[in-house]
């Protein structure tokens, strides 16, 4: 139930998250129009041009009121960026609300008021990036799930349903993707593509991660067609259609669930095990296993809160993953549920 | 009483009627598939050769023990499974011979109700989507029409129409093999298999669904295969009744008659392992030797012959004939013998 | 039972034809040349020229169609020759033979060491089903499980090699290995081997013994078990002697699958730990493109899941008696 | 009247569940007499195998034996089995109660072998060799019937049919000799023929052994064949108890009435409509209030709703004292049934 | 297609041409001497020469101050290097049974030592292969006093005379004769075998001869200054190879460790691959006929220690337990100040004329104009990489050649580059390439077509790489810009590069021996050359260079291509990147050349340990 909760306020939080933290207004009023420059975290294209050609240099707070001094924003709660170095002459010219700082760099970046879980040794706020990367760690436990469900149920489906020689030849393809170190598949894959967005990397995790779903499937598949309720099903005429989607997937899904949601967790795990190789998330995306990566490149320099802070982000996401599918096991598990005390 | 030789079709003992289900020789072997290259290794004959009508109106019951091949013979008949060999017509149509949208509309004249309330229903569709569904699949009427016929029918089924957006698990046993009648009934069928609707259901709850059957079948002039191995029950319901063994009908007649006057040593030793509701008398009964052998490897000649106790040397090698006797079908070559001698008349 | 286990055999090898073809077909079009990545480790002090790239790609059959050096490599392996690597000067065989061993001496211990510990812990868990000590157990080791095991390993680096300083932080062996004794050799191997197979473990003990926990609470919502106990038997001999016996069968097959699974856990924790195995080796080949290496890596790595998997049913057959293959 | 094997009084057992309290048997009272056969039935869920787990005590963690007694009487001894220690239990299952059940095909371990299992419970329970264990397996085997029961011994439970591991059971149950053999609906799942078998090895046995029997069942059929008295539960509760021939010739609870009239009978006329007993059973979560049988029943009153009836004689001439029902209005309801019968 | 497209671009590639050798007839020696006037080269002892160098110097601090003192600052460093990488005053000051542990970052592949092609490798040949050439920490080329009688050259610069000493022996205990190195360079050219480094340099040698077991002459095809790097090559034992290659002609398998023979003055222990290899002092090399020949080396034992992960080797540094290690820019900012590193260890650094750049592809519509390349040299930030990237450790890189090279001596230093996004945004708007509101970046019309710019930066996947190009991404972005990046593996990258199919890389290079190596990086249509620059001057300037002989000239041709490339800003030059080293308290006598503290005469010979 906690388990639920956090992650829906991760889901929260990746949604809002540059109006957490951010150095774009969530809104201002420039020129006598009102824009969102907060958007163009999620889409560079959504943040007003005029910006760029007002020579903001991406500094919003000094040039709004340089440029025009009626203005007016509402800035995000915290004022960091995910991916640059925040400077202190950035609010120049703003009445100072806020007293500002440089980021510090290096080793010196410790947790502090200005930058809650600390910096990279690039300046980076962690903070910052820690917010912006749940977009990526919800976005990478759901995309490529929602990949691989979708191949794992359909294979899985029509192994289960058909039997014959269907369930021959896609149950030994199950068996050949099983049977390849994913990481390989993984690393050729990832090579493959050009410029390897963490779209594709989202896609590749999917594409790699099906079978244990297929393989489900295809056991409730096989089981829940001999149900009667299927046999009633075509007794009234139903086609396969029909009775693939109405009668079985309807009931599969529930267990199929539970390896889905185990599958997220893990998803974010080879996520982030891909950022420890090296071949995560490409930059300049603030994931946590890229964070992970960095704070293990210099866990030798102290910075604890480069592992610690990503590090417990993954830990509780999987964590909580981990107990919805396991909630799931025994929702779906009568016997289990039976018991449940 | 005369002895007949086996005669091709029944049409000796039926009514002069056209029967509304004629079934001749049908067969259902399974293969037994094995290993990774899913060869075949085997057959189980769960079905091997049987013959038999059902006069309109008419209710014929099938008894036999477990795994006699009762369910596979009705799921045969609406092609749930796919005979191995035989005829089924239902009303003069070769039902085997249907395809697509012919064996559609036979299903809207052929329904089965199943075994156990519980696994029939789709536990995630509620009671609506459930009666409603072969509605939608033959485009019978609109939404609202279609509505007015569910609740028709729950009413008919005595089920209270407030209950239509409720899902199965919100009801009993009782209820639920209504629902699943219901859903039957939903399409008009003339003809409905009823797969041991009762036996899992409490005893108390069995008389009322046994009486909503007979009550259904004077309302709707439905014709019911009765399958259940509840010997009373059977005796209660059914105008002619059928015993099974092994994936053979050993024993067809009127349920007077067979109930009564049993020529089959099987149907005999089968009557008389109910237990009496008389307590006190020590109940005189033919236990029967043995179990009963797997439908993979059935004996040779008379599939009852190893626990048989009438056997004699020929029924270890030869497969008895259907012997009709006024209307009474019988497979047994010691009562056949018997009743042929005329010694044995009297 | 021999039959099964030919026919068994006969689809492994299509199966391992089907994946040999598939990764080949995929590192050859990975981007990427070893040709070209052995030119340019260099730095710019040598001139390099098209001709030498050319020539360079003859050399490892680059310049051939891939299903041909595909079909080549496989008329190769048929004949008991993995051929050379490209990087090490050596049979990819002997590459590989050499740290083999080392990968195993990790992942077969902590195997073993994950089933020793689990099933006393799994059983202990189900029989103290629902307590205090049972439901922070288990969430203690749900949280293990849910704890990356490169985060793991580091931390017990940090902990046990740097403040500590109780044990080696990485490698197999310490300088002075050569000089010690037999009895001192395998005390240095133990202690470096410590670390790597405790990280190795710790996720996989988590796992099974809440595997064996759920099974065992199956197992004991059986009728024969309330038989047993009808029978008069006491509650740990029906737990540990009729449940387990039956809980055994799940657990043995998952020693099948998960084997392959260790090794491919291998790849990360062999580089925290600067361990010279297959999982090293593995990943430096991709990187240098090493076609034969990796092949030769697929191969196992296939013939393992395979033979798990084969293992994972004879061993089924064997524990549970309703099964026979015959 | 001789001593009892077995004395259960007020024996109530509830399941602590997340819904709320299942109270799976209510204030029940019975006694099992020496060598003789107590019958148990009921509809499904009115808790007759909860009895007869209460009697055994393998009532699982949220079931609890909350009060009553349960009184065994072994060798002249009084053993209040409620408050024995788990030890002493311990002995006592096998040896003095045995236990068989429903389900032939999922009671028997799958992964030892027939014989093992017998001689389990032997050396359990006597100091015997493992030797002369099996031996008394083999022999027990014998003695149900089995066939080559040296051989099959050694073979696993999936290497035998239904009735057959019934019959497994049996011999498991009987091979340290109980004074009492609980059978929990031994022959619902299996087929007529077998269970014909089954019923006739147990009485065999019966005799030969000199045991008692509590035999669960809801098939009335079962219970003329072998029960001597008759016990009969409702949501929980006994609503009527009598020696066997005087239950099927005098049923005087509604439900009772019910259940007999309801059976479809060989020579009942099949035109006319089987009577029913309306409604469904009620959920052990949520028992109507009075006599928990009122909604169901044809005869209820005002007073049925609000107070619940005690187990009692009714206050009938013919009626034997060893007949006892629960229900307030027995006599007037046996009553209107005769004028009935005498109007057709 | 399977074959990936790398060759395609390339004009020549349609017919391969095998280097293969054209058997020549060498004159008589006699005649050879008579035909030419000979000029003698010089052989060096490198470690005399050292020691020479050190002589007028001072130490500014004692050794103990030094080993006390944290490296913080130019003149911390200064003085620690000038104290600790000082020569031993005389032998007894050394510890000769010393053993050192040293760390490598990968795996030895091959060790043999023409097969070499990693750093890890070159590590090893330097201690353990035979050579009759090197070359000093101002990169000027030698015969090796240890290994040559004499060197002398023809006056038309296309025949080299070398004459062996007679005291050279292989560890198995054969002399090491000319034939050895005639065989070498024989097997270095068979095509058959996978040296494609080492063959670069040897093919432009005619011939190599041997008139007896100790005169060896080279003979070139063309009259190069360059020459003098091309004889410099590895050679190995004939009498052990011969037989080895009737088996094995590709060399396509290691000899044992136990089979190796060398000529170094290490040889090979033990190996346990992946883990550690052992070197040890081999008493033939440095004795002969139980007379001392040749200096000592200081190491009885060298451990070479298999270590990829740069944190087991800091904890191993910080345990005492390796003697030297590379240090990262963050390993030394942040994780060498505290006491548990000096308890050990201190630290060194020097420059070196390694320097990275963001490379623009001139094939693209972007890059092709001179004023964006400009325009991104001004948008960059380069203070905020110097001071946050940098670690502000490292030099600002501004142009080819480094300012203090040999090349550059006469030019002016050019001052560093600053960040200037007006003129940038200018420079951009001159160029035509506009700012478009409908697309949010600059965009230009070419032929009819809006193209945006918008273009992806190649780069190493390592994360101190990355976080460059972010930083450009963020200053181009604030410009209308839109950067993508791409992270690469270095086998993937250098798929990219070779095929050209990029816009824009970030990489370095490292500086050879010879500035006439960087050809093959900024001629027209050179293999390294990915960015497709082509400028006739420069190749000119290239092709004189070679051949000019006198060094104040050539230095002068030099500086001419660097000023054309910075003029053409080819790079948008960054920063050079130091050597940063820790050694151990134990360690004397490191000194830094361009190309790090080893890869030079002396080198590591150069290192001792002190006695207790
Ligand atoms: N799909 C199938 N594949 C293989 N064998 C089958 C299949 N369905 C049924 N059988 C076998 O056919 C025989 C007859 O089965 P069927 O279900 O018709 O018996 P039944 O008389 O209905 O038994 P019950 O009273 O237990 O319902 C059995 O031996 C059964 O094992
Ligand atoms: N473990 C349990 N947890 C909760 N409730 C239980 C448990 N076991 C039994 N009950 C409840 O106790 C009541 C009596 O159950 P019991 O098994 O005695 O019924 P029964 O008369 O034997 O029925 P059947 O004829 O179906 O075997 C039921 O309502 C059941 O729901
Ligand atoms: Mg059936
Ligand atoms: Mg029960």
């Amino acid at each position: 139930m906690v388990a639920l909760v956090t992650i829906v306020l991760l889901f929260l939080v990746a949604l809002c998250s540059p109006a957490i933290v951010g150095t774009k207004p969530i809104v201002c009023n420039y020129k006598g129009n009102l824009y969102f420059p907060c958007l163009g975290y999620f889409n560079p294209k959504w943040e007003n041009p005029i910006f760029i050609k007002d020579k903001f240099r991406g500094v919003y707070p000094r040039s709004l009121k340089q440029k025009d001094a009626e203005s007016w924003a509402v800035w995000p709660l915290v004022y960091q960026d995910p991916y640059r170095r925040v400077k202190a002459d950035e609010w120049h010219g703003v009445p100072s609300s806020r007293e500002m700082l440089d980021n510090p760099v290096q080793n010196h970046g410790k947790p502090s008021a200005h930058n809650f879980f600390g910096t990279t040794p690039y300046g980076v706020d962690v903070f910052a990036g820690m917010v912006h990367g749940t977009r990526i760690a919800v976005l990478v436990g759901f995309v490529s799930m929602g990949i691989a469900s979708f191949i794992g149920i359909t294979i899985g489906a029509l192994a289960g349903y058909f039997r014959g020689w269907i369930d021959v030849v896609l149950s030994r393809l199950i068996e050949v993707v099983m049977c390849i170190p994913t990481l390989v598949l993984i690393l050729a894959l990832i090579s493959v593509i050009a410029e390897p967005t963490v779209w594709h990397l989202m896609a590749i995790i999917g594409v790699t991660s099906w079978t244990s779903i297929a393989r489900l499937t295809r056991a409730e598949f096989l089981k829940l067609r001999e149900m009667d309720y299927v046999a009633a099903a075509r007794a009234l005429g139903a086609s396969h259609v029909r009775i693939i989607f109405i009668h079985v997937l309807r009931n599969a899904l529930a267990p199929v669930l539970v390896p889905i949601s185990f599958g997220v967790a893990a998803a974010i795990l080879i996520e982030s095990a891909l950022s420890f190789l090296g071949f995560g998330a490409p930059p300049p995306n603030p994931s946590w296993g890229n964070l992970l990566h960095l704070g293990q490149d210099h866990i030798l320099g102290k910075m604890w809160w480069l592992v610690l802070f990503p590090g417990l982000g993954i830990f509780l996401t999987v964590l909580c993953y981990n107990l919805v599918g396991e909630g799931l096991q025994e929702a779906t598990d009568p016997r289990l549920r039976q018991a449940g005390k | 009483m005369t002895v007949q030789a086996p005669a091709p079709t029944p049409t000796a003992a039926a009514p002069a009627t056209r029967p509304l289900l004629q079934v001749t020789n049908l067969k259902k072997h399974f293969p037994i598939r094995r290993g990774v290259f899913q060869r075949v290794v085997g057959h189980v004959r769960a079905v091997d050769d049987v013959s038999f009508h059902i006069n309109p109106g008419e209710t014929l019951g099938l008894v036999g023990e477990s795994g006699c091949g009762k369910t596979t013979v009705g799921r045969t008949l609406l092609r749930l499974i796919e005979p191995t060999a035989g005829e089924i017509a239902f009303e003069g149509r070769d039902v085997r011979a249907l395809s697509g949208g012919q064996l559609r509309q036979l299903r809207r004249d052929m329904q089965i109700v199943f075994q156990d309330p519980y696994g029939s229903l789709n536990p995630r569709m509620t009671i609506r989507a459930i009666v409603e569904e072969g509605l939608i699949i033959h485009g019978l009427g609109n939404r609202k029409e279609r509505l007015e016929k569910v609740i028709d029918t729950l009413e008919d089924v005595g089920l209270d129409p407030t209950y239509i957006n409720r899902y199965p698990h919100e009801f009993s046993g009782g209820q639920r093999q209504r629902i699943c009648v219901a859903r039957a009934l939903a399409l008009n069928p003339k003809f409905m298999v009823l797969d041991e609707p009762i036996s899992a259901l409490d005893v108390s709850i069995q008389s009322q669904i046994i009486n909503l059957f007979t009550e259904l079948r004077r309302k709707h002039n439905l014709t019911y295969l009765f399958i259940s191995h509840d010997l009373s029950v059977v005796e209660y319901i059914s105008d002619r009744v059928a015993v099974m063994y092994l994936g053979e009908l050993v024993e067809t007649g009127t349920s007077r008659e067979l109930y009564h006057h049993a020529i089959h040593p099987y149907t005999k030793a089968l009557l008389s392992s109910v237990p009496k509701m008389t307590p006190g008398k020590k109940p005189e009964r033919i236990v029967l030797p043995g179990d009963v052998p797997s439908p993979s490897r059935p004996p040779p000649g008379c599939r009852f012959h190893p626990r048989c106790p009438l056997a004699i040397d020929i029924c270890k090698v030869e497969s008895p004939r259907e012997t009709i006797v006024d209307g009474h079908m019988f497979r047994c070559h010691v009562m056949e013998q018997q009743l042929k001698s005329p010694a044995s008349k009297k | 039972m021999l039959q099964y286990l030919v026919r068994r055999m006969l689809w492994g090898l299509l199966t391992l034809l089907l994946i040999t073809f598939v990764i080949y077909g995929l590192i050859r079009f990975m981007p990427g040349d070893p040709a070209l990545l052995k030119l340019y480790q260099e730095s710019s002090d040598k001139k390099i020229t098209a001709e030498q790239i050319e020539q360079q790609r003859k050399m490892y059959g680059l310049d051939q169609p891939f299903y041909i050096a595909y079909v080549k490599w496989l008329g190769d392996v048929l004949t008991g020759n993995l051929q050379t690597s490209f990087a090490y000067k050596a049979p990819v065989s002997s590459v590989i033979g050499e740290r083999i061993g080392r990968t195993l001496m990790l992942t077969i211990n902590s195997l073993i060491l994950e089933y020793l510990l689990a099933i006393p812990l799994g059983l202990y868990f189900t029989a103290r089903s629902s307590r205090l000590d049972e439901r922070s157990g288990s969430m203690l080791l749900f949280m293990l499980y849910s704890l990356p095991s490169f985060c793991g390993a580091l931390f017990l680096q940090l902990w046990f090699a740097v403040y500590l300083e109780w044990l080696p932080l990485h490698g197999m062996q310490s300088d002075n290995y050569e000089q010690l004794s037999t009895l001192g050799k395998t005390w240095d191997l133990f202690k470096h081997a410590l670390l790597p197979v405790a990280a190795f473990t710790y996720g996989g003990l988590a796992y099974y013994s809440r595997f064996l926990k759920a099974t065992m609470n199956e197992t004991v919502r059986q009728d024969y078990i309330r038989t047993a106990r009808a029978k008069g038997i006491g509650p740990l001999k029906v737990l540990c002697w009729h449940a387990f016996r039956n809980s055994l069968i799940p657990l043995v097959t998952q020693i099948g699958l998960t084997l392959p699974a260790l090794l491919s856990g291998a790849i990360i924790l062999e580089r925290i730990f600067s361990w010279p195995g297959i999982g090293t080796l593995f990943f430096q080949s991709i990187l240098e493109r090493d076609y034969p290496i990796i092949m030769g890596l697929v191969l196992m790595f296939s013939i393992l899941t395979l033979l798990g998997q084969l293992l994972a049913d004879v061993l089924y057959a064997f524990v549970d008696p309703r099964v026979s293959y015959k | 009247m001789t001593e009892p094997l077995v004395e259960i009084k007020n024996l109530r057992t509830h399941f602590f569940t997340d819904e709320g309290v299942v109270k799976a048997v209510e204030d029940v009272s019975l006694t099992i007499p020496r060598g003789k056969t107590l019958g148990l039935v009921g509809e499904s869920g009115c808790g007759k195998s909860v009895t007869a787990l209460s009697i055994i005590r393998l009532i699982s963690p949220p079931g609890k034996i909350v009060s009553g007694s349960i009184a065994f009487y072994d060798d002249g001894r009084k053993i209040e089995l409620t408050t024995l220690p788990e030890a002493e239990m311990r002995k006592m299952r096998g040896s003095r109660i045995a236990m068989i059940f429903q389900e032939p095909m999922t009671s028997l371990n799958p992964v030892f072998t027939v014989g093992s299992q017998i001689a389990e419970a032997v050396r359990l329970h006597h100091r015997v060799s493992s030797r002369e264990a099996w031996d008394r397996a083999v022999e027990m085997l014998h003695k149900v019937r089995i066939p080559d029961a040296q051989r099959r011994a050694s073979e696993y439970p999936h290497h035998f049919s239904g009735g057959m591991r019934q019959r497994v059971m049996i011999a498991m149950a009987l091979s340290c000799n109980p004074k009492l053999l609980i059978a929990d609906e031994p022959s619902t799942a299996l087929d007529v023929t077998i269970q014909a078998q089954v019923l006739d090895l147990l009485r065999d046995l019966q005799t030969e052994f000199g045991m008692s029997i509590l035999i669960i069942t809801h098939d009335l059929g079962v219970i003329a064949e072998m029960a001597d008295d008759v016990c009969v539960m409702y949501a929980s509760k006994v609503v009527e108890y009598a020696p066997v021939v005087e239950l099927f010739t005098n049923p005087l609870h509604p439900y009772t009435r019910g259940l007999f009239a309801s059976r479809p009978e060989p020579g009942k006329p099949k035109d006319q409509k089987l009577r029913t007993i309306p409604g469904v059973v009620p959920s052990p979560l949520r028992f109507p209030s009075g006599c928990k049988f009122h909604p169901r029943c044809a005869y209820a009153q005002e007073r049925c709703k609000k107070e619940e009836p005690v187990l009692r004689r009714p206050n009938l001439s013919q009626i034997p004292p060893s007949h006892v029902v629960h229900c307030h209005f027995a006599e007037q309801i046996e009553e209107q049934e005769e004028a009935a019968v005498k109007s057709v | 297609s399977s074959q990936p497209p790398t060759t395609t671009t390339t004009t020549q590639a349609t017919e391969v041409k095998q280097p293969t050798l054209q058997t020549f007839d060498p004159p008589p020696l006699e005649k050879l001497l008579a035909d030419h006037q000979w000029i003698e080269r010089p052989v060096v002892d490198s470690l005399k020469l050292r020691r020479e160098f050190e002589k007028d110097k001072k130490p500014l601090v004692s050794v103990a101050e030094a080993l006390a003192m944290k490296n913080d600052s130019d003149k911390a460093n200064e003085k620690i290097v000038g104290t600790l990488g000082l020569l031993p005053k005389d032998d007894s000051a050394v510890d000769f049974d010393a053993s050192i542990v040293r760390r490598l970052q990968q795996e030895p592949k091959s060790l043999n030592p023409i097969l070499t092609s990693s750093m890890s490798e070159t590590e090893i040949n330097n201690l353990t292969a035979f050579g009759l050439f090197s070359f000093d920490w101002q990169l000027n080329p030698f015969a090796s006093w240890d290994t040559v009688k004499s060197w002398k050259a023809s006056d038309d610069n296309l025949v080299d005379i070398v004459v062996m000493r007679d005291d050279l022996t292989w560890s198995d205990g054969k002399p090491i004769t000319a034939h050895d190195v005639v065989y070498s360079f024989q097997t270095i050219m068979d095509p058959n075998i996978d040296v494609p480094a080492q063959r670069s340099g040897t093919d432009k040698i005619r011939w190599v001869h041997a008139y007896d077991n100790h005169t060896v002459a080279f003979f070139h095809k063309e009259p190069l200054v360059t020459n003098v790097w091309n004889v410099n090559f590895a050679v190995i034992p004939k009498h052990v190879y011969e037989p080895h290659r009737r088996s094995d002609p590709k060399l396509e398998r290691d000899l044992d460790i136990d089979k190796q023979v060398v000529g170094g003055a290490y040889g090979f222990a033990s190996r346990t691959r992946g883990q550690e290899l052992v070197l040890q002092r081999r008493e033939s090399y440095y004795r002969h006929n139980g007379k001392q020949v040749r200096d000592k080396p200081y190491f009885q034992e060298i451990r070479f220690k298999i270590m990829p992960d740069p944190n087991t080797s800091m904890l191993e540094l910080q345990r005492g337990g390796i003697a030297e290690a590379e240090l990262s820019p963050g390993q030394w900012q942040e994780q060498t100040n505290d006491a548990g590193f000096y308890q050990h260890n201190t630290k060194v650094r020097g420059s070196e004329w390694t320097f990275f750049y963001f490379g623009w592809n001139f094939n693209t519509p972007y890059f092709s104009d001179l004023k964006v390349r400009q325009a991104m040299s001004y948008a960059f930030h380069h203070d905020e990489m110097l001071k946050v990237h940098c670690y502000g450790l490292f030099e600002p890189c501004t142009g080819i050649f480094h300012p203090e090279s040999w090349m550059m001596a006469s030019q002016p230093k050019r001052p560093p580059q600053k960040q200037d996004l007006d003129k940038a945004e200018d420079l951009l708007d001159a160029a035509g390439w506009e700012f478009d509101p409908s697309l949010g970046v600059r965009a230009k019309t070419i032929g009819g077509k809006k193209v945006p710019f918008k273009f992806t930066m190649l780069v190493r996947n390592s994360a101190d790489r990355v976080a460059i190009c972010e930083l450009l991404k963020q200053n181009l972005q604030s410009i209308g810009v839109e950067v993508s990046i791409a992270a690469l593996e270095t086998a993937t990258l250098q798929q990219r590069l070779q095929s050209k199919q990029f816009e824009a890389n970030f990489g370095g290079w490292g500086t050879g021996a010879d500035p006439d190596t960087s050809e093959n990086i900024w001629g027209s249509n050179q293999e390294r050359n990915w960015g497709g620059y082509s400028n006739p001057k420069v190749d000119q300037l290239f092709a004189d260079g070679r051949k000019e002989n006198d060094r104040q000239k050539r230095g002068a041709i030099y500086a001419e291509i660097d000023r054309l490339t910075y003029d053409d800003q080819v790079y948008t030059f960054l920063y050079y990147q130091p050597s940063l080293y820790a050694f151990s308290k134990d360690m004397r006598g490191y000194m830094f050349s361009p190309r790090g503290p080893f890869h030079y005469g002396p080198g590591f010979s150069a290192i001792w340990q002190a006695a207790q």
